[in-house]
């Protein structure tokens, strides 16, 4: 394991983010936690779809996919399965996650495929100028909505343990530290992990205050192993617990199961299988 | 019939749920086991289960190309077979069928066999399929013990049923051999031992291609007719370490194969129409990123849902420009079912060797059928390698996507040190970072449209890029794509025994397209026939545009035969149209021709009348 | 309220549908919930994707639209907003629903419109002709996964009740008389309802001894509003329920809200509009 | 400059951060309020917030075409601006800018205006861009209080900032009329009470186009360039008892749209590239149960992300054939701000009228342009409406997919007695329910297509398909589509100001074009320029293979302006283009005509050695 620093992770392109946006600290504990655990730069991809947050990748200088919008899962889950023996992160916006991407997270669930997926959740659509999202308050008043939106906001904490996903937490850009202890673990977990960022929006809808207040750790009483207490706490809205909600390391990892697959066929050449196509 | 070939088209016919397709599909198979060649079109019902099925396979003692138009041997389960198909017989058909089934005809000799008695009498009233299977056996005097083996693989996880069936089947064998011990009319000498041949259904054929070409990834989404080659790869991918998933859409499958290939694997998905639909914005990922991909499309009849089980070439024009902006793509159009498996590794070649997307477009029919064919031999110049960086590349400042002169660049993948780049949806310069200038985008669209000139050259050398056969340079010329070349071929044959001079081309890369092959072929026609399977006649059009300059200079004429029906061309519909072609060129030619005999009557009598005078 | 029979909902077009498929069932359900209303012939739309259990709306002689893959909820949404008086019922399968067309379920619940949306859950690709689905048993073998798949099920009702459908429910096609009266309510709630139908796929996945085996009705003391209680329910796998798991009336219909902004927003013409914009 | 009209073109240029689109949309406005005739254009920054933005705006005394391509007036907010925009100056700019910035140039003249002191004096630093509108309000001699009342009106919602810009505007104003009180060296006379006109941007007149035809449901999804579509309809619809849902993506968009417009509303979804390339199977399932439905698709650059915020037309053969199967639609193309009004109009006409997918094209440039144009009328024939079955018709066997003449069946919709069907995907019979034989099939697809026959024959009485103008039957033309039209409008007056005789056309229906209108044009010339934005010539390639008969046997050649770079077209690039055209003309004219000169030299000679003879 060498040694690094956290800017040994950084590219030479000076982020397109707004003065103030939530996503500086999700890239600042990203590199963090690449630095603490020692990954060498070549053996991390990082794929993403479209938005503020997704233009993520160009920031590091590992490898990156800057897809389309709403794929980061599809991406990262073929980089990972292409090569397994990378550290594979997905990263992306709510709208990204949650709207046009929302269909592949319960997939991903179910594979239980190794990449650590971070949602930089600022409630709003940024790079298309602030329209809702599906995790805006309801009667959120924009252009694209002018007499308030009509929906009630999607609990990501809560999807991804109705999926049953194996790792499940909530961090804010305003607690840096904190957020690198848990993207630590994210990343060391043996399975698909989710982690909710709320990451706020300076220009379109800055919710930092909002977030200071209604923040705070979860309970240490709370059992990171126990899925129907972790749902109890992520219903609670009025206060957004922050850490890891959940935690199931006993799930045999997606990739692993491909090589048990390989063992267990017959191995074969291309030859052997033409002869025995032979009349 | 194949003028050079006899041969012996069988239909059988009925309801799904009767086992037609079982019996018509090992009935094919004893036939190419027993040395015979064989060819076979088969038809889903549109019904989940039952429904009125046909399974046609067509006997031959050389390759056959196409499955037949006329049917020789009708085998009927049931009498709604007989009324389906009664119209599709040729003169004095043999008509063989469940005894109890009454078919008021005088045309044809019947062959009744009480296959139903039969299994009752074994209290297993679904072999009923394999009791006519064992009259089959004797009619076309097959060897018994092969059809045994050949059962017994079949049934191998089905222990219980494999007995029953067998015993119906050898009651079948009896019951003909006692009742009908005269030679059957429709029969082939048994060959000699032939060459030494396989029997490939176009399904496996792109799957073991795939496997040739060096493919590990396969993502994909259930679709009929595409799901076939699916489950050729899930079976056969893991002994070559090979990863197969099962995913949530078609969007999913295309971006998880991306994925894969920017990791370093040779990555496919296959699909039909609404999923390639669905694909398009995936595909111009692959473009714009420069990542290989091969993307096979089985097509089937459209638009939107449309007919899923029934065979078309309807989605050419998605698969060349299906994606916004100019999203440069390759498009592969295999020819026969050995021909599926040579052009999914030229796939992965190109896909490759220009870092970009391939399409290549099958069809129900053809990966559906069953057709015997020499082992493939590998490919003399496939599968071509990724450019990837040098170690010098990687010291130095690596730009992933350098401009080069044919607009190739080296590749890296995740876990090459010093190789990390940023694969880019947005325009980019040549590291990868978005780049939004007039300038960068100018010219990196002319650098990812360089690959396909590339291409062009590099395909053109390869001289393997289409397929022409018949009389060299015959005014009248037929030109086709993908799976209707068998029946173009047997069309040519046909044409040339009534002793018109034809010749045809079938190109294999359909973007780019193999200009100077194409304008060869052109150069020497007057008239050209060009029949496919969608309704606006696709192909047709892009060949007016591509060449229209030629064809207006040498006044060569274009004829389209378009067909969208479902069901594959006859030999006979291609026949019919280019006769009709001739003829309408014939009376053209003749009114010049007319014209001329005329002025020429005219001068000659002039000179008559002012012959000889000299002042 | 007219009177009417179950079967004069009923097409000429004869069910395309292998015999003893438990989407019969459904259909017989659906025209008995019909008729129990007296919901008049014209008044009802059925909208459907693709699959078996999609060719649903070509059996009933209402109005009918058998659509694309997946798209049974956005296609329902249209056609309830397009003509709120309409009663508006979405059907399809578990892939149809949970595979291709799973992004738009947690969309259709934010907005609680007013649909029905039956899942017929055979846990298989029927149409296709039987490869694993979202809710198949890890493990399953089939042609398309000859070594068993690897992914764990999808769990539909704890799925809608972690994105806040308003009315949530299961039926098995084993017990008609309680999926009649499943629907008659659900067909009554004022919001968006989806109810997972345990119905087997005969021909390429029959587990119809299994459902008789694992299912049985919700405890009585179940109280249908407390969504935390239905989720531990739902949550219990081994014993399949079968009832209304969730329900709350209390939500506003998405067809109302728009109706509201139509009063609230000043009236105009085209004339007034143009005449703001003289220069 | 337009010949016969002076205008001014003014580029505001700075910071996104700086307020600099503020300033030149707000100059724009007072500009317009005075009395000018205006039309803008804007460029959005790559970044999400800051970056160096540019507005250009140009003033006219009459109706102006373009945005116009060297500046006569450059404001720059600060140095970048300059050294950005600095190439783009006519001979003799004014340069207006802020005081601290220090530009070295003596080849222009000089405004600075110390904004930033300004605001700092009012320590208000945000002003900066006000100060400068003041001081632009007193160099085009605008009345202040014009200027304050637009300020007002637009700064409503901000009461606290508003006093302070006001305070900002008028020192800006107060500066310049002490320090410059001489004439500025570009202005426009005021012109009297102008005819009653309107400003309007080219998304709003998309939004009231579909308003006027009756549109009351739009689902849509967020994307550049097409937000502000949606963001009108958001504003407007309640106004109309309108519905309008923001989706969680494209497929959701359109699938809604065709979920209200079966349930009998018009119905409407807008999107880019990438969203349309997502649109794809929905555009089928429309055209397949023949449902009506309109598309706009307000292009970008692609391929994939491309550059989100820049101008281009590249979705043209997408949008022409981008589907599987061949399902047939309609796609426009509107060519200035205001046909952008008619053309909504008439797409919802075509869609309601043949119950088809109808797909509008605009792009970034003309979406965000803003122009002033007069009030629009109604349209004289718009819009159509659905053919509804009769009282009779529903009594009696209702056919909802019934064949007629033209292929447009009677459409009724949920809530109709005795109109129930049954809308279907999957190929059908008459009632809808399906169908796949092979006979059904054809006729159906032979039905569908019938429309778009039918349809061409409507237009073509229409006869407002396309715009022609210039020189009637000039040997020269240009033919292009969408919004490059101002500019090619400019460049042909420029080639006549030089005494080149030219004509233009625009169609403004591409499927199905207006053949009769396109072949009379061509008839009469000898070659025709095609410009376009995008890197393969999309357009041209069409009118290529659509006319190459024509083209061929007249001897028209095609020349193609292929431009994708992301900006517009400048007057400039097209006027080289054409007189290079014609100079090649000339070559190959000269080469013949070199040829038939020394020939008759030759006959004259010889008729002169001959001449009088009489033996
Ligand atoms: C297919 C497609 N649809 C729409 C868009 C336009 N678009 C770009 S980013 C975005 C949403 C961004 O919101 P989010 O994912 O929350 O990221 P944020 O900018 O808030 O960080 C949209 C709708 C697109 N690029 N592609
Ligand atoms: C875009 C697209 N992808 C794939 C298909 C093929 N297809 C048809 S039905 C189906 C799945 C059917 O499964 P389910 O929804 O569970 O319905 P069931 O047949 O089991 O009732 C698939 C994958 C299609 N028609 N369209
Ligand atoms: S717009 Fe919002 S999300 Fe985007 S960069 Fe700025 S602050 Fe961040
Ligand atoms: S295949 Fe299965 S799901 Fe489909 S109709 Fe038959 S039993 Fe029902
Ligand atoms: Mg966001
Ligand atoms: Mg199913």
């Amino acid at each position: 394991m060498t040694e690094s620093k956290p800017n040994d992770y950084k590219s030479d392109v000076k982020p397109i983010w707004c003065p103030g946006c939530g996503d500086y600290a999700v890239l600042t504990a990203l590199m963090r936690a690449f630095a603490q655990l020692g990954t060498p730069r070549e053996m991390i991809a990082i794929a993403s779809g479209i938005g503020c947050s997704s233009r993520f990748p160009a920031f590091l200088n590992t490898y990156g996919i800057h897809g389309i919008h709403g794929r980061a899962l599809p991406l990262a889950t073929g980089t990972k399965l292409g090569r397994p023996e990378l550290t594979v992160v997905a990263v992306g916006g709510d709208g990204d996650g949650f709207s046009i991407g929302g269909g592949h997270i319960p997939h991903a669930a179910r594979r239980n495929v190794d990449i650590t997926y971070i949602v930089m959740d600022n409630s709003i659509y940024g790079m298309t100028k602030g329209q809702p999202s599906p995790t805006s308050p309801e009667g959120i008043v924009s252009k694209a909505a002018p007499y308030g939106s009509q929906e009630r906001p999607l609990n990501p904490v809560l999807l991804a343990l109705a999926y049953d996903t194996s790792f499940v937490a909530r961090c804010f850009s305003g607690k840096l530290k904190e957020m690198v202890n848990v993207l630590v673990e994210a990343l060391q977990h043996p399975g698909f992990s989710l982690i909710q960022v709320l990451s706020p929006c300076v220009t379109f809808y800055n919710t930092y205050e909002h977030y200071r207040e209604i923040t705070q750790p979860l309970p240490d009483a709370h059992d990171p192993g126990d899925r129907l207490a972790a749902m109890a706490l992520a219903m609670e809205t009025a206060t957004q617990y922050l850490g890891v909600f959940y935690r199931d390391t006993s799930r045999p990892l997606y990739s692993q199961r491909f090589e048990e697959v390989q063992t267990r066929a017959p191995k074969a050449t291309l030859e052997d299988i033409f002869k025995r196509m032979i009349v | 019939m194949q003028e050079d070939n006899p041969t012996i088209v069988i239909r059988v016919a009925g309801e799904g749920g009767e086992g037609t397709i079982t019996l018509g599909d090992l009935l094919t198979r004893v036939a190419a086991y027993s040395g015979l060649e064989v060819y076979s079109f088969r038809t889903y019902p549109a019904e989940i289960r039952g429904g009125q099925v046909m399974y046609q396979t067509r006997l031959g003692l050389s390759r056959v190309m196409t499955e037949g138009d006329e049917a020789n041997v009708l085998v009927a389960m049931n009498r709604q077979a007989w009324l389906d198909e009664r119209g599709d017989l040729c003169q004095g058909a043999a008509l063989i069928y469940e005894a109890t089934v009454d078919i008021a005809d005088d045309t044809h000799s019947h062959y009744p066999v009480p296959a139903e008695a039969i299994a009752q009498s074994l209290d297993w009233p679904i072999g009923k399929n394999f009791a006519l299977l064992g009259a089959l056996t004797w009619f076309f005097r097959f060897d018994p013990d092969t059809a045994e083996t050949l059962v017994r693989q079949r049934m191998q996880r089905h222990a219980e049923s494999l007995e029953k069936n067998l015993a119906a089947m050898q009651r079948g064998y009896a019951y003909a051999r006692e009742t009908y011990p005269e030679p059957f009319p429709f029969n082939l000498a048994a060959p000699g031992k032939p060459a030494e041949r396989i029997l490939l259904s176009g399904a496996d054929a792109m799957a073991l291609g795939a496997l040739a070409a060096g493919c590990t990834f396969y993502a994909g989404y259930p679709i009929t007719p595409a799901t076939p080659l699916m489950e050729s790869m899930a079976r056969y991918l893991p002994a070559f370490d090979g990863t197969l998933v099962q995913v949530e859409d078609e969007i999913a499958a295309i971006n998880m194969a991306i994925g894969a290939s920017f990791a370093g694997r040779r990555a496919m998905t296959a699909t039909s129409g609404p999923g390639l639909s669905l694909m398009v914005e995936g595909l111009g990922l692959a473009s714009m990123a420069e990542i290989p991909l091969v993307v096979v499309n089985v097509q089937r009849a459209g638009p939107s849902t449309g007919l899923p089980t029934k065979t078309s070439q309807g989605d050419l024009f998605l698969a060349l420009y299906g994606g916004h902006g100019d999203a440069p793509r390759f498009v592969l159009a295999p020819d026969s079912v050995k021909d599926c498996y040579f052009q999914t590794i030229y796939a992965f070649s190109l896909a490759e060797r220009f870092q970009m997307p391939v399409i290549v477009l099958s069809d129900q029919a053809m990966a559906a059928r069953m057709e015997t064919t020499p082992l493939p031999g590998t490919p003399w110049n496939g599968p071509l390698e990724r450019i990837t960086p040098t170690a010098e590349e990687l010291q130095g400042d690596y730009r992933r996507y350098a401009y080069t002169e044919n607009g190739v660049s080296p590749m890296s993948h995740p876990g090459v040190p010093d190789g990390m780049y940023l694969a880019e949806s947005l325009e980019h310069d040549e590291h990868g970072y978005p780049d939004q200038t007039p300038q960068t985008h100018q010219r990196m669209m002319q650098k990812r449209a360089n690959k396909v000139e590339a291409a062009r050259q590099m395909l053109a050398d390869w001289r393997m890029t289409s397929r022409r056969w018949g009389d060299r340079d015959a005014p009248f010329g037929i030109m086709g794509w993908g799976s209707t070349r068998g029946a173009v071929r047997e069309a040519t044959q046909r044409l040339q025994s009534y002793g018109i001079p034809v010749e045809a081309i079938y190109p294999h890369t359909l973007l780019p397209m193999p200009d100077s092959a194409i304008a060869d072929f052109i150069s020497s026609k007057r008239a050209i026939l060009v029949p496919e399977l969608n309704f606006s006649g696709q192909f047709g059009r892009m060949i007016e545009h591509r060449y229209y300059h030629q064809l207006d200079e040498l006044n060569v004429h274009i004829y389209q035969l378009k067909k969208e029906q479902g069901v594959p061309l006859k030999v006979r519909e291609i026949v019919d149209a280019a006769v009709s072609m001739i003829n309408n060129e014939r009376q053209q030619w003749e009114a010049k021709h007319g014209e001329m005999a005329r002025i020429f009557e005219v001068v000659a009598g002039l000179a008559h009348n002012t012959g000889g005078r000299r002042d």
